[in-house]
């Protein structure tokens, strides 16, 4: 008999395991149930138009933006970040690994024309690839560049049996790195910086959100509790994700 | 295929630790399924007969349109039952969107074809003395199309089984009406496409060894009602 | 009279080539018919029309004293095809079936079901499965499960044709006392003995077309041309 | 609903575009689809005959598992094959994995109990003087069952028919072993799968549609390949 | 002598309570042998074994000059079953299917199908479907199947159940033509008078035991117990 409140996200934060210790606390004080309905960053999106959830959370800012002007979405808050890093194979074909600038290292890797697999699926780490691409002044195609439309994880996994590079979230890189020979080649570039903001879905045009709810859940989000909970968050003894400031 | 191994450990782990979690999918996945493949025959078994027994202009493209809905992706019944109970849809309001409800709707429609065709082509493969042998001794059309089904009842047993197969392993429907909410609307399937987009393969093939054993408890169930 | 059956101007095509054609025939109850021809004569066509199991394309067929529909008429009629299908289950399973579509419970139930095998001699087959019968036993039990019923009209369809000879006195016996019994038989059959023997009147038909209608004698005017008439002539007569 | 329309104006447009990318999605669903419908019941129905005509302790058993496998997720499979096909595996080196073989390869294994239940089902149903009828017209065991099969065609395709609409709406075994790679490995399901993660559904649903039409048109060709 | 069949030491257990005996029986070569019993006597049961169709759980059956296995042996005889299956197709489909099997191909194909039809009165049904025949137009389409094979042994079962008289004098003729052939022919029948007409041996069975074997009497010693005996007193003496 706890109300229900409906979070869409995207697998990252979900697979994680970050919101399993983060939302326990949320639900205990307000004696509610946070259903997370975890898909890729476009779909949790389109979920908040349609008004079948109450708060979306994702790591798109442009997209972001789009959703709150188009009045989809109100309240935008910045909760948190992690960043990229590029991951390529130990053999390092096209000799980027430790550069410290990622479009520089890109447009190595598209000049040796190493495999590189993309995640190909508009999602936020795809988004954050392409404006690389446009940074280092490449467009990529040909047979080096696998397109393969999938998560994160799959495409590492992709990525580690065609012994290409790929660009991922350090989240799903440590959970992978054992799965995986690829080792990281850039980090550490502020272009790598990857924010996650949560909005609340416009109650005005779905009037069943339930706003009351959805509002303290945002405000927990940048609470003080909450923030020590994300930045004490560890795997693998790391730390994946860092309170914008 | 070295986590084949684990899986089996983990998998055996995972039946007899009776983890709540574990327990609470792999009942979500049971009831699911079990309703839709009720209701899926309920409605199948008479369109698979009538198709079967009845003559009229078109039944082969008909036919064929029962065949093609066999091939219809699961996620596209998601997608067009997430029209209909999603807050804009005329179901909207029912708020049945990400429910087990939801879940089920869609399975129905996923298994319906199967059980359909299925009993079409065993209608189809019986011994065309059986209506008349029913109704000659008394049956009214109703009965003797029941007397029919007794009669090829392994056919119909198959197409069922095939229906249930079909609805316990599938995934798309339950991710996209369902959501894979944890306690709540996740299912084995789910659960496993999550560990693997994890990356905990080993876990998911345990997962997946967990939904097999299911299965055949199920199936050996349904054979021993058969035999009767 | 109740369980007067009436034929009226029956046309059925079957096929390319066979129609079946009756103007008007009249089998009044409690008598029995035998009905006779050569092989694809129609016999089968029309008891299977008789049973109301096949619509004829024009004409009616109905049986006085019922006054519902297909399916009411179809009570009053139990055919015994010619080569009869068993349920599924035991020889007490197929006696049960049309029993329990009547609702006949308990001991009566049991009583018809006992009576009827036994009138068909195979008294004691009750608990054998249907699908491991010889070929004569089942077409015993085909026609036990038929007189369990007490239908108004009993078809048979060469009901006799793989009988023993002992099942054959037996059924001829039997098939005496039915017009007692309120009940009117048809039944095919190429023992040219047969229709005599069981004092019926015989309707002989061929190509689809009566040679005869029963109690009064039919020119052959009906009869298609090039017709082939195999039919020996020591049997032109009619019985009875 | 709202997006129903527009899925189907886009379905016509993607139709008639004859755009590139869409007819390379089709082509790779077909072809994969319609070689693991070729081996499957290469396979299935050697093993569904058997089953149905063989009598021998643990029989029910083995139907019953049989039915068992019909329940396998494609997820599952994935894992599976994935593991015998990645680098590390024991076929590995031959750098299968994301190619369309290793797709028909998951197919094979997720229709072959399909095609296998239903032809016991169908035999199962069958007549029991055929075999007897052949054997003694001359036939040998092999071609006794082949005769029986011809007899019995309706429900033979009909196990195909379920087995292709299976596969070519799978989605599990093409991301997992092709990768859904654009313009090698994409097939019709994992389009639209992608489509949907995208949020894109009324394209997803569009596609979805250029897949009803396509398997539509294939089972209009089964089913007059059939009447002859 | 080539197509003699020998059984010896037969069992076959069938049910729950029927046992097929034989101790031994010689079928020689061109000759026509007449089985007769009751119901559940067992003669299709025997028929089937002697097709090699069944495999008897004790004893052997074999056929001279025939040295390969099951398959060959089945090759050399053909059965014609009670209640015959027509495979799907046309009338000629169900005559080619053996022929084929055999490599008969061209002129001599074509010749044998239509002289089969031919000798049981069937000519014109070649492009007839199977499934839309009458009874007996189906009984002689799988005789004239098993006849265009041109077997050593041709087994019928109770081949003229459902024939007419034009079709039973057709087939009485066929049949005493065909030792001449080189066909031996084995087969069922109620009708007590056909072994006569036909010069058969006869074989009388009862309960699954022989009561008599073909060239001599036999004693009724291996009866079983409590039979019934319904076969006609009239009837025991041996044909021819
Ligand atoms: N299902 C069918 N479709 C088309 N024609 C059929 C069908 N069944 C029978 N026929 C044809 O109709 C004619 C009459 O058949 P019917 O079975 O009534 O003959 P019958 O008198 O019972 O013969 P029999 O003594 O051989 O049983 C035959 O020429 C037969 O070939
Ligand atoms: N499949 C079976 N399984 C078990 N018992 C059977 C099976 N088929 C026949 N029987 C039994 O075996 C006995 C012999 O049967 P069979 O068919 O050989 O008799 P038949 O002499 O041909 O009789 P009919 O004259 O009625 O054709 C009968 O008692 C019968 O009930
Ligand atoms: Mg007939
Ligand atoms: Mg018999």
């Amino acid at each position: 008999a706890s109300e229900h409140l409906r979070l869409a996200t995207t697998t990252s934060t979900e697979n994680s395991g970050l919101l399993a210790y983060l939302l326990p606390p949320f639900e205990k004080a307000n004696d509610c149930v946070v259903d997370v309905i975890a898909v890729g960053t476009g779909k949790a999106i389109k979920l908040g138009e349609t008004g079948d959830v109450d708060v979306i959370m994702v790591h798109a800012r442009s997209k972001e933006d789009k959703f709150v002007a188009q009045g989809y979405g109100v309240d935008r808050l910045d909760i948190m970040y992690n960043d990229f890093v590029v991951l390529g194979p130990d053999s390092d074909p096209a000799g980027v690994m430790g550069t410290k600038d990622a479009a520089t290292a890109m447009a190595k890797i598209a000049a040796s024309k190493s495999t590189f697999v993309s995640r190909g699926d508009d999602s936020g780490t795809h988004t954050r690839e392409k404006q690389l691409w446009k940074k280092a002044d490449v467009t990529p195609s040909g047979d080096w560049y696998l397109e393969a439309g999938r998560g994160m994880g799959e495409v590492i996994v992709m990525a580690g049996e065609r012994q290409g590079y790929t660009l991922s979230d350090r989240g799903t890189y440590i959970a992978y790195s054992d799965k995986t020979p690829l080792k990281i080649a850039v980090e550490g570039d502020a272009g790598l910086f990857n924010p996650y903001g949560a909005i609340m879905v416009n109650p005005v045009k779905h009037p069943h959100v339930k706003v009351e709810l959805a509002k303290k859940f945002l405000n927990f989000l940048v609470s003080d509790e909450a923030k020590k909970l994300i930045t004490g968050f560890r795997k693998g003894g790391k730390q994946l994700f860092y309170i914008a400031e | 295929m070295g986590y084949l191994g684990d899986s089996l450990v983990t998998a055996i782990e995972l039946i007899f630790s009776f983890d709540r979690e574990v327990q609470m999918t792999v009942w979500t996945s049971l009831y699911t399924s079990s309703t839709a493949i009720v209701i899926a025959p309920a409605l199948g078994i008479p369109i698979g007969l009538w198709l079967a027994l009845s003559r009229f202009r078109g039944r082969q493209l008909a036919i064929s349109l029962l065949n093609t809905l066999m091939a219809l992706p699961t996620v596209v019944i998601g997608l067009l039952l997430f029209g209909l109970f999603s807050r804009q849809g005329p179901l909207g309001p029912f708020g049945l969107l990400f429910t087990p409800w939801a879940m089920i709707a869609g399975q129905v429609v996923l298994a319906t074809p199967i059980v359909a065709n299925l009993v079409l082509a065993a209608v189809t493969g019986a011994d065309n003395r059986i209506i008349n042998t029913a109704l000659t001794l008394g049956a009214s059309q109703f009965q003797a199309a029941l007397q029919l089904l007794r009669e090829i009842r392994f056919g119909v047993m198959a197409s069922i089984i095939a229906g249930f197969g079909r609805v316990v392993a599938e995934v798309g429907v339950a991710m996209m009406l369902g959501g894979n909410i944890r306690n709540s609307t996740r299912t084995m399937t789910t659960a496993i496409a999550l560990e693997t987009s994890k990356g905990e393969f080993s876990f998911g093939l345990a997962l997946g060894i967990v939904l097999m054993t299911v299965a055949l408890l199920v199936n050996l169930g349904l054979n021993i009602l058969q035999q009767r | 009279m109740d369980g007067r059956l009436s034929v009226n101007n029956l046309i059925l095509r079957q096929g390319k080539t066979f129609s079946l054609k009756v103007s008007q025939l009249e089998l009044l109850p409690r008598r029995i018919y035998a009905l006779t021809g050569p092989n694809g004569a129609g016999k089968s066509t029309l008891l299977k029309l008789l049973a109301f199991l096949t619509v004829p394309q024009q004409g009616t067929i109905r049986i006085s004293g019922c006054h519902g529909g297909l399916g009411a008429q179809r009570r009053q009629v139990t055919l015994v095809e010619q080569s009869p299908y068993l349920l599924d289950g035991t020889v007490a399973d197929n006696l049960v079936y049309g029993l329990k579509l009547r609702s006949i419970t308990g001991r009566e139930r049991q009583q018809r079901i006992d009576s009827a095998l036994q009138r068909v001699g195979l008294a004691g087959f009750a608990q054998r499965r249907s699908d491991e019968l010889s070929g004569g036993e089942t077409q015993r039990v085909a026609l036990a499960r038929a007189l369990a019923l007490q239908p108004k009209v009993l078809l048979l369809d060469e009901p006799t044709a793989n009988f023993d000879n002992m099942s054959l006195a037996i059924f001829d016996e039997l098939l005496r006392t039915l017009p007692d019994e309120g009940i009117t038989v048809i039944f095919s059959t190429h023992d040219p003995s047969q229709p005599e023997r069981l004092r019926g009147e015989t309707i002989r038909i061929d190509n689809g077309r009566l040679l005869n209608t029963p109690h009064r004698v039919k020119t052959s005017g009906n009869l298609p041309r090039n017709e082939k008439r195999p039919w020996p002539e020591a049997l032109n007569m009619y019985a009875r």
